[in-house]
């Protein structure tokens, strides 16, 4: 009756790592004062460094699955996990000055960021539609608490009540696809369901029903238009360090969550899929561009353009071949890097009762501190796609991967999308460097702030003149 | 003819470097070392000529390594005929350019240095790049620094010119960039990777409506930056707000690389939709000497005349080298294109000289006067005769005065021009009429006549610095005026490879 | 005999009751979180007539697991309510609207 | 039409008009009393499906716990009713329109996509534990989503505490260690001479 | 020292003097500039009389050699050289002559003025320029001295940059001159891209391929090469020797100094078009057409321009249109294929105008710079010797028997009247008439000045005085050779051998050679002149204008009223300038405004460029209300987004 292997444990060695340590620091963090809250801070830092460590050891290693199918540990599984941590490292980082300036800083706070990892990281393994389901709530969930964190924020609340209320319709749409994929196909293993549609027995129709609610699910959890409505008032309730969280490493779980359900699952159904995530691309760059340029709250501007940078990650998915996924986890990854950055930024500039999500709180930021300008423009410049940042590369290789797929027409609209968008970007740069400061107040920052911050520019500028080897590493992921 | 050490990296990241330097070093040192830098690339840039082979064809100087592998793209860096002596001026006009904004920029100088030093490393990379993905990094990357230049230390309404000069300009390439891709992706064979090699795309065999599709990617890069009519509009605009020094970066150098693009890519790339499509080209050539010399007519502001001129001038570059196809037509061969194409190379590096110091001068009466306009000014030469006699001298180099650099370009590509067809040398021509009268008519409202108000009166000449820099743009107008042949023996190979090379269809 | 479209378009109406329910309520946040409610009953409903109609336990205890996050989800939306209510002392959906365009 | 027909139809009526007055009513109770309605009524339709343990824990833990939470907070909001219901007719037929469409369009896909000839339930026999064939893979197949839904559950836990347990500074709590400890000497002051000492 | 240096030098000694007194004159002072400039032109003067020596007298051969290399391309040599035959020795000694003369006079005319190293740098510029326009091998120095020449000319007229007047009159002229540059390019154009070379020799010697072949310039008309070679050449000349209609510049340009007028735009730059047709005449020879064209413009020019110097009131004005009218009879003797004798007469011409407008120019000194004939008279007491000297010029101008200009203009009436060039009887009409003519208005002038009533202020009268030694001694010795150069030279030039192969001239043309049937002699010429009609008609010139002008002024003025049309024709230049001032200068404005602003500033910028910035933020203000901020709009959105979709799938099925 029960035919059960026993799991090899030691693959979800990091999952189970996290999982102990963000008990610990649950429970140490009761006893701790605030004075001491560092403690939690270093901790949870520990947490992702060692997790990364972990994971790095899995570099390399053949796929391998188990828990009975509903856990996967692949090339791509380690590089995108490797990346979110380094993403994670950054937020943990900048969101700590935040809180601590706004009286905020709670064991809560590490709790929840640390469980909204294990999602993603949950998300990234996963081999199972139970198990993407799973992490996506995890992830979402903490969401949802850590958008509502600043509890006496009016925004916060309502930000968080939109996106719990929009969420909880997409994943309830996701789930009816997946219901619909489970029913046409009797299975919920990703690999088996592969099978199952390209044996050509279950019914074409019904997958390609489901198919719609799937990536009506992915596309709300990305961001692509029209699913997107939530995204510019979540980016702009949020407390600064939060939208830093959403806006970048969730999106290098999105990201293994399209590619899990998309392209692992339902390579049978490419040209469905295709043709809808076109349609959604093409909305997205062109929204997300467009919506952007009236903006005035720099949050609710990034919002916008993350959006229109959503629509090029698509644009490697629809190239739907090696190279176009490898591309699309390039893209991704770069620009969770750069957007971190470009909230670091924001978190360095606000203080407490001063969010800095005011465009015009930039002007003169090159006199009052030219290098803060100066990675600031490199991250706008990047999120251009001017060279020589990665942004570009990034955009080079999406439109290379959609060109080489005889899809010549949609780089023109996306590279006519992204000159509109550069309008936003510039209009960022002129604001820092040609306008005076209407504040001349002294920027504040701790040491390691600083040199995150740095550090981060000279990655997203570095990424840019050596792009080989984590492209490298992208296209080994999908191997 | 090599060197033992890479001249062509050592050129471009030296500068770069400089310039990073410069931004660490605070404001005190920032002029000195600007100007160390400025001279001593340029000093290096010298052996580029002194030991280059005229006699062949072949790039020089190359340094190829990879760089990302992943699309065969390499760190390759070579130079030709057609670009070296691009190099040589982009070197030289930024040792003066770092000399012009000595005194007149006064905030955020070392920002300032910095930015052009980085300016100038980026645009001797756009010349020797022979990689694609390269040269549009470089190209793109040019953007930057000119972006803050004109919007940092720029006029009054920097900010519309210089969101204007950077969307047009971005408008502008990001299609070539889709038609580089393209072409790499057609270079791929079944077995073998796809390259970015420029050299490689020269051979690679187009249909004809994917060579059109491409023509008009590059097309709409190159037009831009030309700047060719009708999408010139962001020229006169950036010109006017940005601060001397970057009028002349803009004019003297970037301005080729849109010329310089047509003979890299557009004519050797695809030379069916070139010849398909010349007449297009010609048209606009000649729409922008026409025309756009009567705008120029009559601008008010001293710059937008300049900058209006420069468009008109750039005209006969691109006139010089698409009337190519027309003679191929009517003589059968390459060897009666040679003229045109020369003609308008030379007329870019001519060009480099004169705008820049056109621009230089009008930055001399700004830094005194404060003001653009035409009509705030009047018998300048009573006050300033120094600097009268050196604006009277390049009015007229600009007017294309036989013995100045001005003429020779004009005259190579009218000559080349009539070669292809009576109208075309007859429009062009025109411009010895309105080269004439906008320019000489600025001179005389400007230069001329009694002094016009107390603050004319108050002006003071030349000042040492500023004597020296524009008396060396004079001589060297001067010396290629007299004797360009040093100039344009070195295209020789260059321009016969290619013309040989774009005389057969790829069809 | 039963079919089992016959379940999965008493899903479908139940899943268009729960959608047009959020789109017509305007004013009271707590009924969307019910029709979030319905709209995971209805995929439930799904889950088990397929699991029934395939002889697959997998359906059903995928509604197993969505029973339980529904909970945690409720947890969470009511928690964020109560924030919401403190901080507004509303929960009416049309005035949550300080963050447009 | 059989006995299961009408059982099935009569309980898929009741959840629709259950379902439909969840989202019409005008008190808020009164939805989330439909709406345990609802889910009791589903509760029957899974018990048809053979679905018995989670028929059960549907009413155990939503009509149980996760109702009872919703009536809990709605009761402790305070909420006006009368004016929380009001425009709802202004929107319904853009609602309703779209709703009706994209029942059609769902149709479309279901009646046309199952061939419910290969959909056969087996039969099973009484000895049939349907909590026994969940149990034996909960723990073993689903180990590990178990372990996360485990993890979401903690979550919950903690995010709920987080956003919504705050500390009063008006209020005062009794510290039983600190009553414990306490001594005479912390309570009373002997005084020896009031008068004099006034 | 071996010729190849000499010739070198001679551009090259003025060259050096202009370089000095330009760049380092403000250190070095007055007197060294004009000392070096006057050298420098000196020694260019010596050494061309030996190279007239060289070449004339001992007869070498024509050197024909290049300087050096310009450049190279498409195979075609761009080079500096010098052809040095006859025509350039004439030229040669004509020009550094009067320009040394000029030079000398220079120092007492600008003697006040602050630009004095300036000027003596500007016009030893002049001379080199001019020296290599005449010396070149090849069309590119041809047009290298032809624009110089023209720069010069531009900064000379604008030699007192502070007049209003001085500063539209240069850039007039220099725009105008560029008219005339525009077509002498394409001409040069046209013979590069028919022959594929610009040296003088090889092109000449491929005339006969110009001249077989066509050129469709429009569709399906084809046209004579040759023909459109010549006419685009002489365009260029037109505007250089200031032909109707390119003449408008060359009046205006009085408004420079004195020494310039007569140097510049009277001596030597505007026959810079003769001498440039001359050396084209084995391409002009082939092209009957052009010379056609030639003569009739040169004809109009001749006579019409020659009108409009008799109601000008200017000293130096009437001076100028005697100029004009001059060049019309040199390009008439072009178009009659009597190149030596345009030559002839641009030699003549070039001593006794000079000499004209250096009288002219010590008058003006004379009467502290009032050039108004009107408050002059009576000056011959004051100032003898510029009296005398203008008596000459006057002479020689309207061609009195034996005087240089006699031999000149005699020679050409006489073969336009020979010549069977369509167009030659208009212009034999039109020379006789500009005969009368000139010697009206030249005696207007000499009468207006020397005779008659002193109209001067007071204050003038008393500082009346001749002009000092600098200033009459040129004039002394460019009178001298006004007087007799002809007599010497006639014979040789026009009817001997002179110009060998320099000049050619079909037989069929050769008007010149029936003239020299009947030439026996300079001597001859002069007795056979008194008889003829030019001789009558000059002299009724001279009458008239006594009669009108010294005794009976009010006749004069009764005509002038009378024929009021004419007259206010006359004055107004027959409406060139007003034509060309509305219609070229109002007209290039007018277009510039209406490119600019309906072209750049709201089709392009307006609509396009910032249309479409304003269209995508216009759309961008309307779609963000989408974002409503309520949640049932969101959830809508994606509803309608999954309706899409679905919709999409079914009918995409």
């Amino acid at each position: 009756m029960i035919n059960f292997t026993m799991p090899d444990f030691t693959q979800a060695y990091p999952e189970m790592f996290v999982l102990a340590m963000t008990c610990v620091i649950l429970i140490l963090d009761q006893f701790l004062s605030d004075a001491r809250r560092s403690i939690t801070y270093y901790l949870t830092q520990l947490t992702v460094i060692v997790a990364a460590v972990l994971t790095f050891n899995q570099f390399g290693t053949d796929t391998v699955v188990t828990f009975s199918g509903m856990f996967v540990n692949d090339s791509m599984s380690v590089l995108l996990k490797l990346a979110m941590y380094v993403v994670m490292i950054g937020i943990f980082l900048y969101s700590r000055a935040y809180l601590t300036k706004r009286g905020l800083l709670k064991g809560e706070y590490y709790a929840l960021g640390l469980f909204g990892m294990m999602g993603m990281m949950v998300m990234i393994s996963a081999h199972n539609f139970l198990t993407i389901y799973l992490g996506l709530e995890l992830l979402s969930l903490s969401m949802y608490a850590l958008v509502a964190y600043d509890r006496d924020s009016m925004v916060a609340s309502e930000s968080a009540m939109k996106y719990f209320v929009l969420g909880a319709i997409a994943s309830g749409m996701l789930l009816y696809g997946m219901s619909m994929l489970y029913g046409a196909n009797g299975t919920l293993d990703i690999s088996a369901i592969n099978d199952s549609i390209n044996s050509g027995t279950a019914s074409k129709q019904i997958q390609a029903f489901g198919l719609v609610f799937i990536i009506v699910g992915l596309a709300f959890k990305l961001g692509a238009v029209p699913f997107h409505m939530w995204l510019p008032d979540i980016y702009h309730g949020s407390p600064t360090s939060v939208t830093l969280y959403i806006a970048s490493a969730p999106k290098i779980a999105a990201f293994a969550m399209v590619m899990r359900l998309l392209v692992e699952t339902m390579p049978g159904l490419q040209s469905d899929w295709q043709t809808m995530l076109i349609m959604l691309a093409v909305l997205s760059m062109a929204i997300g561009n467009v919506i952007a340029i009236a903006q005035t709250n720099l949050k609710r501007m990034l919002a916008y353009s993350t959006i229109s940078h959503v629509g090029f990650i698509l644009l490697g998915i629809i190239a739907a071949d090696k190279a176009g996924y490898s591309a699309a986890m390039f893209y991704t990854i770069t620009y969770a890097i750069t957007s971190l950055g470009a909230f670091g930024v924001i978190i360095l500039m606000s203080r407490n009762g001063f969010e800095a999500d005011q465009l015009d709180d930039y002007k003169g930021l090159n006199q009052r501190n030219p290098w803060y300008a100066f990675v600031m423009l490199i991250l706008m410049f990047s999120m251009a796609g001017v060279p020589p940042t990665v942004g570009f590369f990034a955009k080079l290789w999406v439109l290379e991967a959609v060109i080489n797929n005889d899809m010549t027409w949609l780089a023109i609209v996306a590279v006519f999308f992204s000159v509109i968008g550069a309008f936003y970007y510039i209009r960022m740069v002129k604001l820092m460097y040609f306008d005076a400061p209407e504040d001349e107040q002294v920027l504040e920052g701790s040491a390691d702030m600083r040199l995150a911050l740095s550090l981060n520019g000279i990655v997203v500028l570095g990424l840019g003149l050596f792009p080989g080897s984590l492209m490298a590493l992208c296209v080994a992921a999908l191997a | 003819m090599s060197l033992e050490w890479p001249i062509l990296s050592v050129v471009i990241w030296l500068p770069v470097l400089g310039g990073l330097l410069l931004l660490i070093s605070g404001e005190r040192a920032a002029r000195p070392i600007a100007l160390i830098t400025s001279v001593a690339t340029f000093i290096l840039t010298l052996p580029l000529y002194s030991h280059f082979d005229s006699s062949t064809a072949k790039m020089q100087f190359v340094e190829k390594m990879p760089w990302i592998d992943h699309f065969n793209v390499h760190y390759y860096l070579g130079i030709d005929g057609i670009s070296m002596p691009l190099i040589l001026l982009t070197s030289f006009t930024t040792v003066l350019v770092v000399l012009a904004g000595w005194e007149s920029i006064k905030s955020r100088v070392s920002q300032y240095m910095a930015s052009f030093l980085i300016m100038e490393g980026i645009m001797i990379g756009v010349f020797s790049a022979l990689d694609a993905v390269l040269f549009y990094v470089f190209w793109e990357a040019m953007l930057i620094p000119m972006f803050l230049i004109i919007g940092v230390w720029g006029g009054p309404r920097r900010v519309y010119a210089t969101i204007k000069f950077f969307l047009y300009t971005f408008l502008g390439s990001v299609f070539m960039l889709v038609a580089l891709i393209y072409m790499y992706m057609h270079s791929q064979g079944i077995q073998t990777q796809g390259t970015f090699s420029i050299l490689d795309f020269h051979a690679l065999s187009l249909g004809r409506v994917e060579q059109i599709y491409i023509f008009f990617a590059f097309l709409l890069a190159f037009a831009v930056k030309v700047p060719m009519w009708p999408v010139h509009t962001w020229l006169p605009d950036a010109h006017v707000e940005a601060p001397t020094g970057g009028s002349v970066i803009l004019a003297a150098i970037m301005l080729k690389i849109g010329g310089y693009g047509f003979l890299r890519f557009s004519l050797p790339i695809t030379p069916d939709a070139s010849n398909e499509l010349s007449w297009l080209i010609i048209l606009m050539s000649l729409v922008a000497v026409v025309y756009i010399g009567f705008v120029a007519l009559i601008q008010s502001d001293m710059k937008k005349l300049i900058a209006y001129s420069s468009i008109a001038h750039m005209g006969f570059v691109t006139l010089g080298f698409f009337i190519a196809y027309d003679i191929f037509d009517k003589t059968g061969g390459w060897e009666k294109a040679v003229l045109g194409v020369e003609g308008g190379l030379v007329q870019m590096i001519s060009h480099g000289f004169i705008s820049g110091a056109l621009f230089l001068c009008v930055g001399v009466l700004y830094d005194r006067m404060h003001s653009r306009n035409i009509n705030d000014y009047g018998g300048v030469a009573n006050t300033m005769p120094v600097f009268a006699a050196l604006m009277v001298f390049f009015a007229m180099s600009n007017a294309g005065l036989p013995g100045t650099s001005g003429f020779v370009g004009e005259f190579m590509v009218i000559i080349g021009s009539f070669q292809a067809n009576f109208w075309y040398a007859f429009l062009a021509a025109t411009t010895l009429i309105l080269g004439a009268a906008y320019t000489l008519w600025m001179v005389k409202r400007t230069i001329y006549g009694e002094v016009a108000n107390d603050n004319v009166a108050a002006l003071k000449d030349l000042n040492g610095r500023e004597f020296v820099i524009l008396s060396t743009l004079a001589v060297a107008v001067l010396v290629l005026g007299l004797w360009p042949a040093p100039l344009v023996d070195v295209m020789h190979a260059s321009v016969a490879n290619l013309l040989q090379h774009v005389s057969v269809s790829k069809l | 005999m039963l079919l089992l479209t016959d379940y999965l378009i008493l899903g479908a109406i139940l899943f268009c009751i729960s959608i047009a329910g959020i789109f017509l309520n305007r004013k009271n946040v707590i009924i969307l979180l019910m029709c979030i409610e319905l709209m995971l009953l209805a995929v439930n409903i799904n889950f088990i007539a397929f699991s029934h109609f395939l002889n697959d336990i997998a359906g059903q205890v995928f509604v197993f697991f969505i029973l339980t996050v529904a909970a945690a989800e409720a947890a969470i939306g009511l928690a964020i309510l109560v924030v919401l209510f403190r901080n507004r002392s509303t929960i009416n959906v049309e005035e949550l609207d300080t963050m447009k365009g | 039409m059989g006995f299961e027909k009408i059982i099935f139809y009569f309980f898929a009526a009741i959840l629709v008009v259950s379902a439909l007055r969840v989202i019409t009513v005008r008190n808020t109770v009164h939805a989330a009393l439909f709406l345990v309605l609802a889910f009791f009524t589903t509760a029957a339709l899974w018990l048809m499906l053979e679905a018995e343990f989670l028929a059960m824990t549907l009413v155990l833990v939503y009509v149980g716990a996760v109702m009872v939470l919703f009536l809990f907070v709605v009761m402790m909001l305070d909420i006006d009713v009368s004016v929380l219901r009001a425009g709802f007719t202004r929107y319904l037929p853009v609602g309703a329109t779209v709703a009706v469409v994209v029942i059609i369009e769902m149709s479309y896909f279901l009646l046309g996509g199952f061939d419910n000839s290969k959909f056969t339930p087996v039969k099973h026999g009484v000895e049939y534990s349907n909590t026994r064939a969940i149990g034996n893979v909960l723990y073993t197949d689903y180990l590990f989503v178990f372990e996360i839904a485990a993890v979401i559950l903690l979550l919950a836990i903690v995010a709920a505490i987080s956003l919504t347990l705050r500390k009063r500074k008006d209020t005062r709590y009794q510290t039983p260690g600190n009553q414990v400890k306490v001594r005479k000497s912390d309570r009373i002051r002997i005084v020896k001479d009031m008068d004099t000492e006034s | 020292m071996n010729m190849e240096n000499i010739y070198l030098a001679i551009p090259l000694a003025p060259l050096f003097g202009a370089i000095v007194a330009g760049l380092f004159g403000w250190k070095i002072g007055r007197a060294a500039s004009h000392w070096v400039t006057i050298l420098g032109v000196a020694v260019a003067f010596a050494l061309s009389m030996l190279v007239f020596k060289h070449i004339v007298i001992d007869g070498a051969e024509t050197y024909n050699k290049t300087v050096y290399v310009w450049m190279i391309s498409q195979g075609i040599q761009f080079e500096i050289g010098f052809l040095i035959d006859k025509l350039t020795t004439v030229m040669l000694v004509v020009v550094t002559f009067v320009s040394l003369m000029v030079h000398i006079y220079t120092i007492g005319y600008m003697k006040e003025d602050p630009g004095y190293q300036r000027f003596f740098s500007y016009i030893a510029l002049f001379t080199f320029s001019m020296l290599m326009l005449v010396m070149s091998n090849n069309f590119l120095q041809l047009f290298f001295g032809w624009e110089a020449v023209g720069l010069v000319s531009y900064l000379l007229i604008g030699f007192w940059f502070k007049r209003e007047t001085a500063i539209y009159a240069n850039l007039k002229a220099f725009l105008v001159n560029r008219v005339g540059d525009f077509g002498f390019l394409l001409g040069i154009a046209a013979i590069v891209y028919f022959t594929g070379s610009l040296d003088y020799m090889t092109v000449f010697g491929q005339a006969d391929t110009i001249a077989s072949q066509n050129i469709e310039i429009f569709a399906g008309v084809p046209w004579s090469a040759m023909t459109v070679v010549c006419i685009l050449l002489f365009i260029g000349a037109m505007g250089k020797s200031a032909q109707v209609p390119l003449h408008v510049w060359l009046p205006d340009s009085m408004e420079g100094p004195t020494p310039i007028s007569a140097l510049i735009h009277a001596a030597t730059m505007v026959t810079a078009g003769i001498f440039m047709v001359a050396r084209m005449s084995p391409l002009f020879e082939l092209s009957a057409t052009a010379l056609s064209v030639v003569i009739t413009i040169g004809a109009i020019t001749a006579l019409f321009m020659g009108l409009l110097g008799l109601v000008q009131h200017d000293i130096k004005r009437v001076v100028a249109y005697s100029t004009l009218s001059q060049l019309g009879y040199m390009t008439v003797a072009l178009g009659a294929s009597a190149y030596s004798a345009a030559i002839f007469h641009l030699m003549t011409h070039a001593f006794f105008k000079a000499l004209l407008f250096l009288g002219a120019g010590s008058v003006i000194i004379a009467m502290h710079h009032v050039q108004d004939m009107r408050e002059m008279g009576g000056l011959k007491k004051y100032m003898p010797i510029t009296y005398w000297t203008s008596l000459i010029g006057s002479l020689a101008l309207i061609g009195f028997p034996g005087f240089s200009g006699f031999f000149s203009k005699d020679a050409i009436i006489e073969a336009v009247a020979h010549s069977d060039i369509a167009g030659s009887g208009f212009a034999y009409a039109a020379v006789l008439g500009g005969v009368f003519i000139t010697a009206l208005y030249s005696f207007r002038m000499f009468f207006l000045v020397f005779h008659g009533q002193e109209r001067m202020d007071e204050h003038t009268r008393e500082h009346l005085h001749e002009t000092p030694a600098v200033v009459t001694v040129p004039l002394i010795l460019l009178a001298i050779p006004s007087a007799i150069v002809g007599w010497y030279t006639i014979g040789p030039m026009l009817f001997g051998d002179y110009f060998g192969a320099s000049i050619f001239v079909l037989p069929e043309h050769n008007a010149l050679a029936a003239v020299g049937e009947s030439w026996h002699g300079p001597a001859g010429m002069v007795t056979h002149g008194v008889m003829q009609p030019p001789f009558v008609l000059a002299m009724l010139g001279v009458f008239t204008a006594w009669f009108l002008y010294m005794k009976r002024p009010d006749i004069a003025e009764s005509i002038k009223n009378k024929s009021g049309l004419l007259y206010t024709m006359l004055v107004e230049k027959y409406g060139f300038d007003r034509f060309n001032e509305i219609v070229f200068a109002g007209g290039a404005r007018g277009l510039g405004n209406l490119f600019w602003r309906n072209g750049d500033v709201r089709l392009i910028d307006g609509l396009i460029v910032n249309g479409s910035a304003k269209t995508v933020g216009w759309i961008s203000g309307i779609i963000r209300n989408v974002q409503s901020g309520y949640l049932y709009h969101y959830a809508f959105a994606m509803i309608l987004g999954l309706l899409g979709l679905l919709s999409w799938v079914i009918y995409s099925s």
